[in-house]
């Protein structure tokens, strides 16, 4: 079926226009690079209808990558259920944000060079959920992560940007480190890091000594780096500092994505370790509920959204945490058309006033850009869970699951669902009614921006009609569920309470919020700060690397042993700039002292451990 | 140990001479030494050229260039050539297996890339000269001996005509304070350590009669020599100081920073690439072959060095605002990562140790080659903060730039990546799994300060730095294209380099 | 033990008590030029090893060896002295401790 | 006889290498180190290196060290002033060649096996002469040989590039 081209297209396009589109006209770039997704598309539709049912992977092997010995890693693709829906989003709503793209960049700079890498983007994503294996997946993962960096670097001029930038890179190293060390135990146990392979192995019993908890949970450290679970979720919304249509493709709809995937793809290890399964689910609900809390109270709209993105990831690990793999891609699903739409719709409310952000600078937009309204309050009800939504057929689904498994789970579940709803309406209420409180002259959104809400409201609205579940089915064979009706029905009266509540305090009786506030300052204070975690992580993690690295290394390996220790208590107190003055001395003389002590060692280590033998 | 043989009367001794050490070299002989024949020569007759040529400046960097590309092309040609004819050559002074060949052609093609890296360089501090060519190519004489070394005695000569060299060129531009310091530093310290290694030699010599690889590695194989293992591991110990201070391992990495700071930029690009790769192919041969019986013993130390080399090269280095200071503390953690693969000792971790020699050498020399272009006469511009804008005023030596520092910090698609993919994977065949987990916690720090770099690029406003840059000359032009390639196609299609790299590393048996 | 011999673990034990005092000497001197011949001590101390070895394995090779340390020594000779001049040039100074404007 | 001559030049060598690291004028160690390698020349002559014993006279002490002694008369070096931060290497510094010199006496004591003695009968008719050296080097070791005289080439590179008078 010749699966590269699917990748391909969109690698064409960021050839094509980071190597030319400085000199192209804007419509030839917008043509390149949503042409080249539009490609792609129509080619996983033709792909997909092709292949029909699907019972088995279809692989296809184009060369052998690594040979060393008997481990070979090869450059293959395939496609089988999970795969197709996968394609199906990444391909359907990237096409969607590219179109949406080209009206909101238009007056931004570096025109084409931001369709380049949201093309590079697009490659390795594809490359990611193609990959039959560990490794090729790896790449994509990798891949993603540098366009993530580079996209939200894509304002370089700001500081903000930067740090954000920097943040995310360096929380996904730790899981990289964390993906890389699970692919090196898997090489060790069963030799291969093909999937097809590696499943099948480790479906066989004689496999019972392999390490699955050790792999399973380094996995999850990989998943938690890239798809912004606790503890590394703290990039996230900073990295919403990039351009709308980025958080909306990157940061909300599939890239983040890739961890719940990822999952989903390892579950016959995971569902060897139900201990790793139930870290998934706790992790995932802790996530859900504490993302919840701090999205109450944000002011900025696009954090709002951000926060709720970690949030709705976390219902997604709670789901494939307890088993559900169906109902946690399914949500993967829904939530990648809701959360698109409600990123974009920002995007358009945040365009329509010139960039301005903070929802106390909104109020009363529904009058003004009705579409962007009418689309981010489908959006809204589909977050929330309201019945025959798309939200509310992936959410119960998990929630029931959960049920299932642990009560707690579905408690807490229910408890962030009524939260969502809360702060989501809250968000909408903030900018769409009451009066305005901006100075700005807000402007509807062109066509190419309208579109493309449209389409996404449609979906989140409808979404649920598509039996994704009975799809994946073969993959992974569902559970029966013996859940009483109320525990079906709660989720919507929650979802009802929360908008309810919403309306109540920010469009019937604003006072009241106000009141609510005040009464509870300290846990305001301590939710709006985002409970301190970003200083907390400067205060353990990042200052003491850069202290730790200052006061042991330069004081101490290079000089601090020989002027140190002999001299070390008079010149420490005169402040750290002095004592690296004095310490690091630059002198032969001490380095060759280095060469001799060095040599000590290994004469005590080399020659006369162990005595004569 | 010793045996008592009987010593030949004096009357005999010649005539006994004569027979047992009738030696002509053949012509397969000649064969196998080719390469280093054609760079001596072409060295030596540098040095008449230059007296011919005289004071006249115009043109003559290109003509010793040029000509000392067209010998280093030669010499690769010779080593493919040689490479057919593999066995011992010169009674066993040399040996030529695949081994030898791919460090002899690392460290050639080092040799071309930063002559590339030095034609403007030279040229804007005044300082083109035939001897600086010469002293190139009298280097690359000795690394190529180091690689190709059966015998102890080869070892040293190699590696001094290597170390002698480069000590000349780390202070080439005379008048230049930092270059001086880097020499003297350079030579003082260089040539402390060489004598610890002399002296294990000696111990070795005393220990085992012989200073051929195989000799010694049958002697500690096969006899029983239990009383005196001591002596051997004291042997051991003290040729572990030389080697490890070459390769700039910990505790023995302190002269590197200094050295690579002051240094002349091409230089530094070549030093921290060839002779460094050259000392671990014989660090790593020697200690794999002749040592090799008595693994158990040197390899705590060689894991413990790995770490604290990691440790230091890379924490150090998240401090540094000087550039060529921030990648000499990059080569000593990445000194480290292949002495973990050295820790392993086994077949993989020899292929992953040739593996991650020539991706780490292309990406540093194209690193430095960089800081070549960018630092402006009297290396004026060597601070991290001086890239600003880089990304935006010369995009395309920004992007090959990012390329070397995503293959430092180990992205997919360069040869970073497979490089320490292979390394860790032969740790951990090796069970050496602390080491390994420990050594990925390392390259995750790494990130950091290789970043910082990227950011400055590509977002920071261009400072007064950018003001005077001069576009990229065609010599740093091809260096950096060429390295960039190399390292792309080392992480894209890493099996060209790896079949060979494994089928050569059969050496250790 | 008679007069007529001398254990060989003496001219070893020699030999390495020269070795340290040429490593006392580069770390004690500030001198440059008697940093550098405290080296030479420690070659002359290592081929002292070497011809001791040759004597007692009755082989010539070891001697064969230290005259190329020797003619190593001659090289690098030449070439330190060349270094330090250059150094003495550009800062009128030959101590050590002086050369240490690179660190941290 | 032998360990008569044998204690009296190694003495006077370690008395000569304790100088050299005493002497604070460059000179004076200087002439301490040809103290060194003329008694050292005496132990090469005991242990039946012949050829080492001249080359050591006439390579060492006859052209390195008149080298050595050139530069310090041209540099017109002087004996070295105490610097401030001296006394802490020192200090640091004697327990490491304490502990140096000392595990290689304990190697050399305890695991070298007991042999004859050295002494000029015991040779055995092994003598390194100039022509058991030179029947060797021009053969087994000819490679090598060869080598340095790239070494030589490089010395020679060497102090033109850094010693001339203008690099163009």
């Amino acid at each position: 079926m010749n699966l590269w081209l699917i990748p391909i297209f969109p690698f064409l396009g960021f050839l094509i226009n980071g190597l030319f589109g400085r000199r192209f006209p804007k419509q030839v770039v917008n043509v390149v690079a949503v042409g080249s997704v539009l490609l792609s598309f129509l080619w996983v539709l033709k792909t997909i209808t092709g292949l029909g049912a699907m019972e088995t992977a279809h692989v296809e092997r184009y060369f052998t990558w690594i040979q060393s010995g008997t481990f070979n890693v090869g450059v293959d693709f395939a496609v089988d259920r999970l795969t197709a829906i996968m394609l199906l989003v990444v391909t359907g709503v990237g096409l969607l944000i590219h179109t949406y793209a080209i009206g909101y960049m238009e007056h931004e700079g570096g025109y084409y060079r931001f369709f380049a890498y949201l093309n590079l983007f697009m490659f390795f994503m594809l490359t990611l959920v193609l990959a039959s294996n560990f490794l090729l997946l790896f790449v994509g993962w990798e891949g993603v992560g540098l366009c993530s960096y580079l996209l939200v670097g894509f304002y370089f001029t700001e500081k903000f940007a930067t740090d954000a930038g920097n943040k995310a890179f360096i929380v996904n190293r730790i899981g990289d480190f964390g993906f890389t060390l699970a692919m090196f135990l898997i090489v060790r146990h069963f030799g291969t890091l093909d999937f097809g392979t590696v499943f099948e192995q480790a479906k066989n019993p004689a496999n019972s000594a392999v390490p699955f908890f050790a792999i399973c949970m380094l996995l999850l450290l990989g998943a938690t780096g890239k798809s912004a679970q606790i503890p590394l979720y703290v990039w996230l919304p900073d990295a919403m500092a990039g351009p709308t249509p980025v958080s909306a493709l990157i940061h909300a709809a599939t890239m983040v994505t890739a961890g719940v995937y990822m999952i989903a793809r390892s579950s016959v290890l995971f569902t060897h370790s139900p201990a790793a399964m139930d870290w998934v689910a706790a992790i995932g609900m802790a996530t859900a509920f504490f993302a919840a809390t701090i999205g109450m109270a944000q002011t900025d709209m696009k954090k709002v959204f951000a926060y709720s993105t970690v949030s709705q990831l976390g219902y997604m690990f709670v789901g494939v945490g307890v088993g559900a793999f169906s109902a946690g891609v399914f949500h993967l699903m829904t939530h990648a058309f809701f959360k698109a739409l409600l990123f974009l719709g920002a995007g358009s409310v945040i365009h329509a006033l010139s960039g301005e952000q903070d929802l106390r600078q909104m109020g009363g937009l529904r009058k003004k850009i009705p579409i962007t309204c009418i689309t981010l309050f489908c959006g809204g009800v589909a977050i929330a869970g309201l019945p025959f939504t798309s939200g509310a057929a992936s959410k119960d689904l998990i929630l029931e699951t959960a049920y299932a498994r642990s009560p707690i789970l579905y408690w807490i579940g229910l408890l962030t669902a009524f939260m969502t709803a809360f702060y989501v309406f809250r968000a909408l209420f903030l900018a769409f009614f009451g009066k305005y409180r901006g100075d700005k002259h807000p402007h509807e959104a062109p066509f190419v921006m309208w579109a493309p809400l449209a389409v996404l409201a449609l979906l989140s609205l409808v979404g649920g009609l598509l039996s994704v579940p009975r799809w994946l089915e073969p993959m992974f064979p569902e559970k029966e569920l013996n859940v009483g009706q109320l525990i079906t029905i709660l989720p919507f009266i929650a979802g009802f309470l929360g908008i309810a509540l919403a309306y109540l305090f920010y469009v019937a009786k604003p006072s009241l919020a106000e009141t609510a506030k005040n009464s509870m300052g300290w846990l305001y204070n301590l939710i709006y700060n985002k409970y301190y975690v970003d200083e907390a992580y400067d205060l353990a993690v990042v200052n003491p690397l850069i202290q730790g690295s200052r006061s042991v290394l330069w004081r101490g390996m290079d000089a601090g042993l020989i002027d140190g220790i002999v001299n070390g208590v008079g010149r420490r107190s005169r402040g750290i700039g002095n004592i690296l003055k004095l310490l690091q001395s630059g002198s032969i003389r001490n380095y060759a002292a280095w060469v001799v002590f060095g040599s000590v060692i290994l004469l005590i280590a080399i020659g006369l451990s162990g005595g004569p033998r | 140990m010793w045996g008592s043989q009987s010593w030949l009367q004096p009357a005999f001794q010649l005539a006994y001479l004569m027979t047992m050490y009738n030696f002509m070299p053949s012509g397969d002989d000649y064969i196998r030494f080719l390469p280093e024949i054609i760079m001596s020569v072409m060295g030596t007759f540098f040095m008449v050229l230059e007296g011919i040529l005289g004071d006249k400046k115009e043109g003559k960097g290109l003509i010793f260039g040029h000509l000392t590309l067209a010998t280093l092309l030669a010499a690769l040609l010779a080593c493919m050539y040689a490479n057919g004819f593999p066995g011992n050559a010169f009674t066993g002074m040399l040996i030529i297996d695949g081994y030898g060949t791919f460090f002899r052609v690392l460290v050639i093609g080092v040799g071309m890339l930063a002559v590339l890296s030095s034609y403007q360089y030279l040229k804007r501090e005044h300082a083109e000269a035939g001897e600086y060519h010469a002293l190139i190519l009298f280097s690359i004489v000795g690394q190529c001996v180091m690689v190709t070394a059966n015998e102890l005695i080869m070892v040293f000569i190699g590696l001094e005509v290597s170390s002698i060299a480069t000590y000349v060129l780390a202070g080439y531009l005379r008048d230049d304070k930092r270059n001086n310091e880097a020499a003297l530093k350079y030579f003082l310290l260089g040539s402390f350590a060489t004598a610890f290694l002399l002296y294990g030699i000696a111990w070795i010599y005393g220990a085992s009669g012989s200073t051929r690889l195989d000799t010694i590695q049958a002697f500690l194989a096969n006899r029983d020599v239990a009383h005196n293992m001591a002596l051997i591991g004291t042997a051991a110990a003290l040729m572990f100081v030389g080697f490890a201070f070459k390769v700039s391992a910990a505790p023995f990495q302190i002269w590197a920073p200094d050295v690579y700071q002051g240094a002349p930029a091409p230089v530094t690009a070549f030093m921290s690439a060839g002779p460094k790769a050259a000392a671990f192919a014989v660090f790593v041969r020697v200690f794999m072959t002749a040592f090799g019986p008595i693994v158990d013993r040197w390899e705590p130390f060689v894991w413990s060095s790995a770490l604290l080399t990691m440790v230091i090269g890379n924490f150090a280095a998240l401090m540094q605002s000087n550039i060529k200071r921030l990648l000499a503390y990059s080569s000593i953690a990445h000194a480290g990562y292949v002495m973990v693969a050295i820790a392993a000792h086994n077949q993989i971790g020899v292929s992953a140790v040739m593996f991650y020699l020539a991706a780490y050498a292309l990406m540093n020399i194209g690193a430095f080659a960089v800081v070549a272009h960018f630092s402006r006469q009297g290396e004026k511009y060597v601070n991290v903060e001086d890239l600003a804008g880089l990304g935006w005023k010369q995009p395309v030596t920004a992007a090959l730039f990012a390329i070397f520092l995503l293959s430092f910090i180990g992205v997919p698609l360069t040869g970073g990546f497979f490089g320490k993919f292979y390394i860790f994977k032969a740790a951990l065949d090796a069970n050496l799994i602390w080491l390994s987990v420990l050594g990925l916690l390392n390259s995750a720090v790494a990130a950091y300060y290789y970043l910082r770099i990227l950011v400055v690029m590509y977002m920071q406003e261009p400072g007064e730095s950018m003001a005077s840059l001069q576009p990229l000359s065609t010599g740093i032009s091809v260096t950096l294209w060429a390295s960039a390639l190399g390292t792309l196609i080392l992480g894209i299609y890493p099996a060209a380099i790896l079949t060979f790299a494994r089928s050569s590393s059969a050496f250790l048996k | 033990m008679t007069f007529n011999s001398v254990p060989l673990s003496w001219y070893l034990m020699l030999s390495a008590i020269l070795f340290v005092l040429g490593i006392a000497g580069f770390l004690y001197r500030r001198n440059v030029i008697t940093v550098f011949m405290s080296i030479e001590l420690m070659l002359n101390a290592v081929n002292l090893s070497f011809v001791t070895f040759s004597y007692q394995l009755k082989q010539v090779d070891g001697h064969i060896f230290s005259f190329f340390v020797m003619v190593v020594a001659a090289a690098e000779a030449a070439v330190g002295l060349a270094i330090i001049l250059t150094v003495f040039k550009n800062r009128q100074s030959l101590r050590i401790d002086d050369v240490s404007s690179m660190k941290y | 006889m032998d360990a008569i001559l044998f204690i009296a030049f190694a003495s006077f060598a370690i008395a000569s290498a304790i100088s050299l690291v005493v002497q604070t004028h460059p000179i004076s160690s200087a002439l301490s180190l040809i103290g060194v390698m003329v008694s050292l020349a005496v132990l090469y002559f005991l242990l039946g290196a012949e050829f080492i014993a001249a080359a050591q006279l006439v390579v060492y002490a006859g052209a390195i060290m008149v080298l050595f002694i050139f530069v310090i008369m041209l540099l017109n070096a002087d004996s070295e002033g105490p610097t401030g931060r001296s006394w802490r290497v020192n200090l640091l510094g004697i327990p490491l060649l304490a502990a140096f010199v000392g595990i290689i006496a304990f190697v050399i004591q305890a695991f070298l096996p007991k042999t004859e003695g050295v002494s000029l009968a015991g040779r055995d008719g092994f003598v390194g002469t100039a022509s058991l050296v030179g029947a060797k080097l021009f053969t087994v070791y000819l490679l090598p040989f060869e080598v340095t005289s790239v070494l030589i080439l490089i010395a020679i590179l060497g102090a033109i590039v850094l010693a001339r008078k203008e690099i163009d």
